[in-house]
């Protein structure tokens, strides 16, 4: 495990002089320290197991308790959207509901249908999960805290990522009911769709870093001009790469409005409706992991990642930064999920290829053009051709009409 | 019995695993599958020689393995296409059924 | 270095970018593509003339040539390297190729103006330009041959621009067909060129394979069949010279080539890119020059090209006599032409040769667009012998039909045809080989005067023969192919009286009049700057060349052909109205001669019976084996083992049934068995793939063990 | 990945990673539900992708997963769905003689694992890892490989275009391959 050599030498980061700076850079660093300690009791040729042990189990503490947290704030979020009360039954403010949710799951009947494929059945859940924690191991959550450090870390996080269409269809087939097929057809085929622009957004930002680990293209991103930080969304192809790469990244973990392979209305729960207990709740776990995941990259790759938003907020600890925009980016996905439609499923492909793959290719070169030339003339050049890209496609889109009105056709 | 010696071995017996699927299954998916595990097999030949080669630092055999899972690639999709189509045509999926070339 | 020296890579990218834009304009947007394309060109123009200005003032010193190389990517272990030059040679070429480009381009905007494919045509035009501008700078064969094929792709596409009429499809394919043959032999001349020179850059301060070194290394080799190395690539490159200039024997395609709208045989078919076969031989001169030896004497491959040139020359101006489409006459006058400008280099070198090619450049240009003008004036009628008369209603189109005319015929003093020919006679007077190159020019020079009047003659003069009110074939040709443009056109539908054509199409006949007077001052005896120039050195002004006797007696010569050949035109064809109906004076007296003429002496059919008969004749071949050889062998065995049978039987029943029986199922069975293996299966084939790997690597260990 | 760590953690992993690539291997060729054949070829490559990183090729691992298990094992499934036998299992799995096959197989094993374990040219024990980062990688196929670059980006358009097309829906043409 390299990447410990890496966080075992001191950080890099702001030169500090003063004495409450110094504190503050003892609790910036306050838990891999700890973890150091920790790992120091052990004796030596278990050291690296140990220490890969203790970053694990801190991830999946950390980031399991903030899925619960978020289902919290989602469903009062939604229930505030909706104009009601979300739940406020259990505990204050109903704030225990996530525990009280997790006992359900536990308690409930785990049903599996008799024709089902029961291996699959029950190795579906666990494929998707298992990856989602898995690409969380690359990302740095704050200075010197990401669990390893690869050189091609980005590659690893889409790879581990493609794991997730596997389960996906093993649970709608492996379940033996059309719907489950249908959903899970439909996921796939979006999840194939929006992975390309996914990457491709992504792509602009490596290309500046000139690496491909989270760590470099986090550095590439920390200087400040004034207190104005260096981050990739304050470019042109930066902010179009952004969006791009939030868009890719809703439908990629299938949050509405592109929720459509559980659409309740059409296919009852999509390729998870055979699933009861706890395995719809790792479901559940697997796709919010997943999203926080792909918010995390976006985080890294365009908002400067675990570092502050402007230099005399420098003072704060990374991780805290880390998490707050990890949570501002999840109150975005909730507000969306709650105002906007859900799609058609032809709208969605035709949006998928017709606007955010001309798009994200285009974004890169723009973030070409941007990085050979000089001076002033990249943000002209930059805007208009992002800009003019923009207007084009949008118009091309609309013109296709795939956003017409619906014809109902009744079965005949 | 050196580390090499165990990949190569491994990979030996993966090529024999998807020759024996390729030449025995009667689906032309299978067949299919089997040929991937052969490129794969001797994919894992080019990674092994790279590592404990006399030269590692020319990066031949890693550039080599990219372009053979690109041309794979390619290969799987040109090849499943074609199986679909005739599958469209004979209405089967079975080697062993397609037969319109016998001598 | 010069800026503009640098940045001569401009002069091609903006015609290129031009195409570019004008290929994504919709149809609709003419203006847009027009305007696109003449700017482009006007800049690209303007650039050329600073270019040549600084080729003129760096003219004899050692900055005459710039040459800029850069890497394009990385083969093997060496660089694929590109480049452009700046040098007299090129500047001479790019002011002429822009200024009469833009000429042709304003011309097309009235010429066109009611086709619907008017933005096709420009992005056409522009990509051509293009093509054409970096074909003269290229410092590399390669990127030379590149552009080579951009240009022959779009002469393609121009050719057969209205697509829709079957002659116009047939011409584009056999254009390019044609000129392949020439270019195949073009890029094995390159490839060779660069296994020997390990480069394909001109100038590379001392690497080129134009340069001493490179020249020196050549010489000295010699192919298995004894011809010097540099003689058989020179040759080869020729070949691809000969395909695109239209010199014998490939020179089928360029009369063809005139069913594209006329602009198009203007820019490409006359003045341009048949051009680029005599640029090619002069850029590549230096390897064209070097004998076997080296030395100074002529080398085989000037001698090639001498003879090529001039036999064409007299060939095509012979069969240009008996022509009647306006435009016809004038392609064969132009391949007679390049005929005359290859001889040009052959005999006298690079100067003379481009010389030529300047003046004729201009003034046939300024021909075709006279001729597309009459065209257009006598809606779309392109038989002289339905016009005539022409002078009154179009008189400025006559003016300059007549300047040009008298430019190609080479009248004296006042035009530039004149002088250039003159130059071109005269080195081949003073040619050490033999005088016969000599002779043979003098007649076509003769011929050219000849059959241009009788042309002038035919359509300007006499009274108007157009067949008002009936519609010609050739009008019904238009009107089929024309499409919707033969429903915009207000002149197509009923044949008004002939009218002078609009100002875009004048003008540029004007000013091409004026230069194509002009122009020869450039190159006289008495100050032959633009030879001089090309070769680098300052041109003193020296009347008494004039009075040289050698010059003057050619000169002499010269002048009493053209006048001989202009009277006879006139003698026979100028005195009096000719009909329409009436056969051609030529036709009354020597029918057979003016119908080998007329057929273009059989060449076409001489082709299509050699190819297709040796097709026919190869199949017959085969049929004839098949029948006898095989068949009989058949049967020889057939009788055999009825022989045989029979033998037997006579000897002994009981014993041969039984073995003659046994024979066949044995024969039987084993052809099953063969039969078996191939049932179709994949996976068999498969199969007997891995066994076959089994046993190659149990022979390899063994080998191994053995070893 | 494991890099600097003790030798008994390599080859424990070795070993794990072996035996489940084979075993998934031969899972993949010898099922009779052809999605379970599938879906052990997506564990194969997995374990193949573990085995490159085993070897200090961590790009071509990860490339390896992304395309193989990403979207060859997703293709193969989708065709598998598409060319669906109307009576599943009907018949045997196998072509008649098949044995034939797996002797073949077992013999060209035999041959060529003899002659690994008998070469004695092999034999170079723990060398230290190579350097082999993304940045080197692409330098490679930016200057020496790049012309093999370009003729495998038009190889992969023209297959997708190929792809496309043969397996395209023919549009009431009788014509056989369903191309239009």
């Amino acid at each position: 495990m390299q990447c410990f050599a890496s966080s075992i030498s001191r950080p890099g980061g702001v030169a500090r002089d003063s004495g409450g700076a110094a504190v503050m850079e003892m609790m910036d660093q306050i838990f891999v320290d700890l973890k150091h300690w920790l790992v120091s009791l052990a004796p030596a040729q278990w050291q690296p197991l140990i220490s890969a042990l203790i970053s694990v189990a801190a991830i999946i503490a950390v980031f399991a308790s903030l899925f619960a947290v978020t289902t919290i704030l989602e469903r009062k979020g939604l229930g505030r959207i909706q104009n009601r009360y979300g739940p406020n039954r259990v505990g204050p403010f109903g704030l225990l509901q996530p525990a009280a949710d997790g006992l359900k799951a536990l308690t409930k009947e785990d049903i599996v249908p008799r024709s089902a494929d029961q291996v699959l059945h029950f190795l579906a859940p666990l494929v998707l999960v298992v990856p989602a924690f898995l690409a969380l191991a690359v990302l740095p959550v704050g200075r010197n805290m990401a669990v390893v450090d690869l050189d091609a870390g980005l590659l690893f996080f889409f790879a581990v990522g493609a794991a997730t269409e596997l389960s996906v269809f093993m649970a709608g087939w492996s379940s033996r009911n059309k719907y489950s097929l249908l959903g899970a057809m439909r996921a796939i085929a979006q999840m194939i769709s929006y992975e390309v622009p996914l990457i491709l957004s992504g792509v602009c930002a490596i290309m500046m870093a000139g690496s491909l680990s989270p760590e470099k293209i986090i550095e590439a991103q920390s200087a400040y001009s004034g207190w104005v930080p260096h981050w990739n969304v304050f470019t042109p192809w930066g902010l179009a790469g952004f969006i791009v790469f939030l868009i890719a990244a809703a439908a990629e973990s299938n949050r509405a409005p592109f929720d459509l392979p559980e659409g309740e209305s059409e296919i009852i729960a999509g390729y998870y409706i055979e699933y009861s207990g706890f395995k719809f709740a790792l479901f559940f776990l697997g796709e919010y992991i997943g999203m926080f995941a792909v918010s995390g990259l976006a985080i890294t790759l365009f908002l400067g990642g675990w570092h502050a938003p402007a230099s005399f907020l420098e003072w704060i600890p990374s991780y805290i930064w880390f998490f707050a925009k990890l949570l501002g980016i999840i109150a975005l996905f909730i507000w969306v999920r709650g105002t906007l439609p859900r799609l058609r499923m032809d709208q969605l492909m035709s949006f998928a290829w017709k606007f955010m793959l001309p798009m994200a290719l285009v974004n890169i070169l723009a973030a070409g053009i941007w990085r050979f030339t000089p001076g002033i003339t990249r943000w002209i050049v930059c805007t208009t051709l992002v800009a003019g890209s923009y207007v084009l496609l949008a118009r091309g889109l609309a013109a296709h009409s795939s956003v017409a009105k619906r014809k109902y056709r009744y079965a005949e | 019995m050196t580390p090499l010696h165990g990949y190569l071995l491994i990979s030996a017996m993966l090529f024999a695993i998807g020759l024996g699927g390729a030449i025995t299954r009667r689906n032309a998916i299978i067949v299919l599958i089997g040929i991937e595990l052969m490129l794969n097999a001797a994919n894992l030949n080019f990674i092994a020689f790279w590592r404990f080669g006399p030269n590692p630092e020319a990066l031949t055999g890693i550039v080599f393995v990219i372009f053979s899972i690109a041309v794979a690639a390619a290969e799987a999709a040109v090849g499943l296409g074609l199986i679909i189509s005739i599958y469209r045509h004979y209405k089967t999926a079975n080697v062993d059924q397609i037969d319109s070339m016998k001598g | 270095m010069d800026w503009v020296a640098r940045n001569l890579w401009l002069i091609p990218v903006l015609p290129l970018l031009a195409a570019g834009l004008s290929a994504l304009a919709k149809q609709r947007h003419r203006g847009f593509a027009a305007g696109l394309a003449i700017g482009s060109m006007g800049v690209s123009l303007a650039l050329s003339c600073v270019a040549f200005a600084t080729a003129v003032s760096h003219s004899g010193t050692e900055l005459s040539r710039q040459v800029v190389n850069f890497r394009w990517f990385e083969l093997g272990e060496g660089w694929v390297k590109l480049g452009w030059v700046l040098d007299p040679l090129t500047a001479m070429m790019l002011v002429m190729v822009c200024f009469v480009g833009l000429l042709i381009f304003i011309y097309s905007t009235g010429y066109m103006a009611h086709d619907e494919n008017f933005t096709r045509f420009f992005c056409f035009l522009s990509l051509f330009a293009a093509g054409m501008l970096g074909l003269i700078i290229a410092n590399s064969l390669l990127l030379f041959f590149i552009c080579w094929e951009i240009v022959g792709l779009t002469s393609y596409l121009l050719i057969g621009f209205w697509y829709h009429k079957p002659a116009a499809a047939a011409a584009a394919k056999k254009a390019f067909i044609t000129t392949r043959i020439g270019d195949l032999a073009f890029l094995i001349g390159i490839v060779w060129l660069y296994a020997q020179a390990g480069t394909l850059l001109f100038y590379d301060n001392g690497q080129g394979c134009l340069e001493k070194p490179a020249l020196a290394s050549l010489a000295t080799q010699v192919t298995s069949v004894g011809m010097a190395v540099p003689t058989a690539i020179a040759l080869l490159i020729f070949c691809g010279a000969v395909g695109k200039s239209g010199q014998l024997p490939l020179h089928v395609w360029l009369p063809d080539a005139m069913e594209g709208p006329t602009p198009v045989s203007a820019l490409i078919h006359a003045a341009t890119m048949v051009a680029a076969g005599v640029f090619l031989v002069a850029r590549v001169y230096p390897l064209m020059a070097l004998g076997p030896a080296g030395g100074q004497v002529t080398s085989t491959a000037l001698m090639v090209i001498t003879w090529i040139g001039a036999l064409t020359a007299v060939f095509a101006a012979s069969i240009a006599v008996a022509q009647d489409d306006i435009k016809r006459i004038l392609a064969y006058s132009t391949v007679s032409q390049l005929g005359f400008m290859m001889m040009g280099l052959g005999v006298g070198g690079v100067a003379v040769g481009m010389f030529h090619l300047i003046t004729h450049a201009f003034f046939k240009a300024l021909l075709f667009m006279g001729a597309g003008s009459v065209i257009h004036g006598c809606n779309d009628e392109q038989d002289v012998r339905c016009m005539g008369g022409l002078r009154k209603f179009m008189p400025i189109t006559f003016a300059t039909y007549a300047i040009g005319m008298m430019a190609l015929s080479g009248v004296p003093i006042f035009f530039s045809g004149f002088w250039s020919k003159d130059e071109i006679l005269h080195a081949a007077h003073n040619w050490p080989v033999t005088h016969l190159p000599f002779y043979l020019g003098i007649l076509g020079a003769l011929l050219t005067a000849f059959y241009m009047t009788r042309q002038v003659a035919y359509v300007f003069f006499g009274n108007c023969r157009l067949s008002l009110g009936k519609t010609t074939a050739s009008e019904q040709r238009t009107v089929a192919h024309a499409g919707v443009s033969a429903r915009e056109h207000p002149q197509v539908e009923l044949p008004a009286e002939p009218h002078e054509s609009p100002g875009a199409m004048v003008f540029p006949l004007v000013v091409l009049a004026f230069f194509s007077v002009v122009l020869g001052f450039l190159g006289t005896p008495a100050w032959p700057w633009m030879q001089r120039f090309l070769e680098g050195e300052h041109a003193p002004v020296q009347p008494g060349m004039l009075g040289n006797s050698g010059v003057l007696s050619v000169m002499v010569t010269s002048a009493v052909i053209a006048f001989l050949g202009i009277g006879l035109g006139y003698w026979l064809y100028g005195r009096r109205a000719l009909e329409s109906q009436q056969k051609d004076v030529l036709e009354q007296w020597w029918p057979n001669v003016f119908t080998l003429l007329r057929r273009k002496y059989y060449v076409d059919e001489i082709y299509e019976w050699a190819f297709v008969g040796l097709n026919a004749w190869w199949a017959r071949a085969c049929d004839w084996m098949d029948r006898w050889v095989w068949e009989s062998i058949v049967q020889l065995l057939g009788a055999l083992v009825v022989g045989l049978a029979w033998v037997d039987r006579v000897l002994d029943e009981q014993v041969v049934n039984r073995g003659f029986d046994e024979a066949c199922r044995s024969i039987s069975g084993g052809g099953g068995l063969f039969s078996r293996f191939q049932n179709g299966r994949v996976q068999n084939y498969l199969r007997a793939l891995g066994l076959g790997l089994v046993v190659l690597v149990l022979l390899l260990i063994w080998g191994c063990r053995a070893s | 990945m494991f890099k600097g760590s003790p030798k008994s953690v390599m080859t424990v992993a070795f070993v794990i990673l072996g035996v489940l690539t084979l075993s998934s291997g031969i899972a993949a060729m010898m099922q009779r539900n052809l999605v379970h054949c599938a879906l052990s070829l997506s564990i194969t490559l997995a374990g193949l992708a573990g085995l490159y990183l085993q070897l200090d090729a961590q790009f071509v691992g990860f490339a390896q997963i992304l395309i193989y298990v990403g979207a060859v094992a997703i293709l193969i499934v989708f065709a598998i769905l598409l060319t669906r036998e109307n009576e599943p299992g009907s018949q045997s799995r196998y072509i008649s003689n098949g044995y034939l096959g797996f002797g073949l197989a077992l013999a060209l094993f035999a041959v060529i694992g003899g002659a690994i374990v008998s070469s004695k040219t092999l034999g170079r024990g723990q060398v230290p890892a190579p350097e082999a980062t993304v940045r080197q990688l692409g330098d490679q196929l930016m200057t020496r490989y790049v012309l093999p670059l370009e003729v495998l980006g038009l190889l992969l358009t023209v297959a997708l275009i190929g792809a496309v097309i043969i397996a395209m829906q023919e549009k009431e043409s009788k014509s056989p391959g369903g191309t239009k």
